[in-house]
């Protein structure tokens, strides 16, 4: 058992790996986002309540979640590296962290792009979300920071493990204060919670969206994972090999 | 689209940039380093 | 043993991995046939470790800073009054250690050690800083050390004259 | 050899003579306590400075501000946790001690908490009855920056654990710290602004109290592992 989890985790299988996969998984994701772009855009029944900008919920849906799961990726790849000692689990959690900086931007802006028409303003405190989102977007800025200030790969992937796992139990008491914290002062939030259930006509481009990005994302994972592999196993044989017989793809 | 026209638009177009970004940018990288790696082990053979 | 090598040569990683500082990426160090990482109160129970910095406080006299470390140790059978004379520091005892210079520091750095009253000495570059008398005393020290059983890893730039069986591994 | 080694050290003697080792340094260099305090004290100034002095403005203001600024000056006393410890070598001392190295992680952040956040919390009435803050409030003020110091050095030593031996020590620490402080932050502040406002305040005193349990047992182990690990 070991042994093949170590054999599917060497770096040059991963690398190959890595490659194989990647069109496996952009390709339908890029299918299922134009489907619920589409869908989402000119088919899905308006909203009583916000109109035609409730379609805004088919990007901020998928960015919010996608942010969160980079995190997550981040802190259970940093756990996974600290314990057993699996190099590869630091390295997803590396190439995840900028992606993962990336996609929270974008649930801000599309949230604060929502909330204009909404609520007649850019940026609205009151919003649970949109704030836990921004201190999410803080401890994205300070895991690269941390990254970036330790030479040493080895060093950098342990002690990012670290404030990972603790910046994930923080998003979670983030999360419930910000929420208190708004109940306090009559926030208002974007999606009502425990409402009629949505139009299936609405959901089902909704879910489309979440698995497209989702898909999408992986892709692109898998590719930044085989440039943080090629990098840290710059010194290595079969890079050299690898490269020397001009494989390996650019 | 009724008047929300221009911020449905707008978000759609930040989503596609987004992704857009993200490609590109491993894509660039990847080249990068790939290129690094290459100059650096030629150099080595042909001091060899 | 003694670790011999030049500057770079990797002296201080191999002491600082034994002394568990340093995770290794291959590879394991036993104490008593089980690895140190799961024992690593036992193990450092049984170590002192003398690296290039003197882990003094500078603000702190010469007796706090050893009340100190053996208020984190059980209590040694040595006594200080013992051992400061020996070491020709029994005079310096109510100074802060910024008054001393680099040799001084270093004998108060050997007074720890021998207060710590443990098996396994981790020495690196040990006769860094110190004039001739108290490299002769640093000698007759570990001499003593090794007669009663004790173990010593001691890393040099140069060969050291000990009177016991030494190996010596150079790196 | 003797039969030392067999003998584990007592625990608590190893925490209390780490708390009692750096008060003792906090005595002898009492820059190190006062000029976070200072550093406070002057934060709380600038603000009436640049908002006016208005009664009714610095009521309003008090509590967020007392709070921002008391996590601003933990913030500063946070960065030499560590740093004079790995400096003269008696961190790495303390790594091959045979003591547990979360429970002298403790003790040097409980001999933190002593040097940085008890200080804050006793000059904080002061600078409160500035704020035109009345008297039960301050009582809420002073109760929620104890639990929120406390909070705030155990969170605050991980980050410091973290960043030790770094060149740009300093400006990564709040980068790092600063997401991590914002729940004690939002909660203790606002409990404050409830009590001036004569609501119920105890969930946010309750929440506090949590997180300062929840720190406390955890962080120690955490920091631990970080400062094994910067220090590698």
């Amino acid at each position: 058992m070991w042994t093949f989890f170590h054999r599917l985790a060497s770096p040059p299988h991963i690398y190959r790996l890595a490659a194989t996969f990647a069109p496996w998984l952009l390709f339908p994701g890029l299918v299922l986002v134009a489907y619920g772009t589409f869908v989402g855009l000119f088919v899905a029944p308006t909203d009583y309540q916000q109109g035609d900008a409730f379609r805004i919920i088919y990007v901020h849906v998928p960015a919010a979640y996608l942010s969160m799961m980079a995190y997550m990726i981040m802190a259970v790849g940093g756990g996974i590296g600290l314990i057993w000692r699996i190099k590869l689990a630091h390295t997803v959690g590396a190439a995840a962290a900028p992606l993962g900086a990336a996609f929270t931007l974008l649930a801000l802006l599309t949230g604060s792009i929502w909330g204009r028409p909404m609520w007649g303003t850019w940026w609205e405190w009151g919003d649970p979300r949109l704030t836990s989102e921004l201190i999410l977007l803080f401890l994205y800025f300070g895991y690269m920071a941390l990254r970036a200030a330790i030479d040493d790969t080895l060093k950098a992937d342990k002690a990012c493990a670290v404030l990972a796992l603790v910046g994930v139990v923080n998003v979670v008491i983030v999360h419930y204060s910000v929420e208190w914290w708004s109940s306090l002062h009559q926030g208002q939030t974007l999606l009502r919670k425990g409402g009629p259930a949505m139009d299936p006509a609405m959901l089902y481009p909704l879910l489309a969206m979440i698995l497209g990005f989702t898909l999408i994302f992986g892709a692109l994972l898998l590719r930044r994972v085989r440039t943080e592999v090629l990098y840290r196993e710059r010194r290595t044989r079969w890079v050299r090999e690898m490269i020397m017989a001009g494989q390996g793809g650019k | 689209m009724g008047n929300y026209g221009a911020y449905v638009w707008t978000c759609f177009a930040l989503a596609l940039a987004v992704l857009v970004y993200s490609d590109w940018s491993a894509r660039v990288r990847h080249k990068r380093v790939y290129r690094d790696i290459e100059v650096r082990i030629k150099a080595l053979e042909e001091r060899e | 043993m003694l670790l011999r090598g030049q500057n770079g040569s990797g002296k201080t990683s191999l002491m600082r991995a034994i002394a568990g500082l340093l995770s290794l990426e291959s590879g394991e160090i036993l104490w008593g046939g089980e690895p140190v990482l799961q024992q690593r109160q036992l193990f450092h129970g049984s170590l002192v470790w003398l690296a290039h910095s003197s882990g003094l406080k500078a603000d702190l006299t010469l007796v706090e800073n050893l009340e100190f470390e053996r208020a984190l140790r059980p209590q040694s059978a040595h006594e200080p009054e013992h051992v400061f004379e020996r070491l020709g520091i029994e005079r310096l005892k109510g100074l802060p250690v910024r008054f001393l210079s680099a040799g001084q520091q270093r004998r108060v750095a050997f007074a720890r050690m021998l207060l710590a009253d443990v098996s396994l000495w981790l020495l690196d570059e040990p006769f860094t800083n110190l004039d001739q008398d108290g490299r002769e005393l640093v000698i007759e020290l570990t001499e003593e050390h090794l007669a009663s059983g004790g173990l010593c890893v001691m890393s040099a730039h140069q060969d050291v004259d000990i009177a016991a069986t030494i190996k010596t591994v150079s790196l | 050899m003797s039969d030392n080694e067999a003998q584990q050290p007592a625990i608590l003697a190893g925490l209390i003579a780490v708390i009692r080792r750096d008060l003792l340094l906090a005595w002898k260099r009492p820059g190190d306590v006062l000029n976070p305090l200072f550093f406070f004290a002057m934060v709380c100034t600038l603000f009436p400075l640049a908002v006016g002095p208005g009664a009714t403005q610095l009521m309003f203001i008090g509590p967020g501000v007392l709070w921002v600024a008391a996590l601003l000056a933990t913030l500063l006393s946070l960065n030499s946790l560590f740093m004079s410890d790995y400096e003269d070598g008696s961190l790495e001392q303390l790594l091959v001690s045979p003591q547990p190295l979360p429970v002298l992680v403790l003790g040097k952040t409980i001999a933190h908490w002593l040097c940085s956040g008890v200080p804050l919390v006793l000059v904080s009435p002061l600078l409160a009855a500035t704020y035109r803050m009345p008297t039960d409030v301050i009582g809420v003020m002073m109760l929620t920056l104890t639990l929120g110091t406390v909070c705030l050095s155990l969170l605050g030593s991980i980050g410091a654990a973290l960043t030790v031996g770094l060149n740009r020590g300093t400006a990564l620490l709040s980068l790092l710290i600063l997401p991590l402080a914002m729940p004690v932050l939002l909660l203790g502040a606002n409990t404050v602004s409830l009590a001036a406002d004569n609501e119920m305040y105890s969930t946010g005193i309750w929440a506090l109290g949590a997180y300062a349990v929840a720190a406390l047992s955890l962080s120690p182990y955490a920091t631990a592992a970080a400062l094994r690990i910067s220090n590698e």
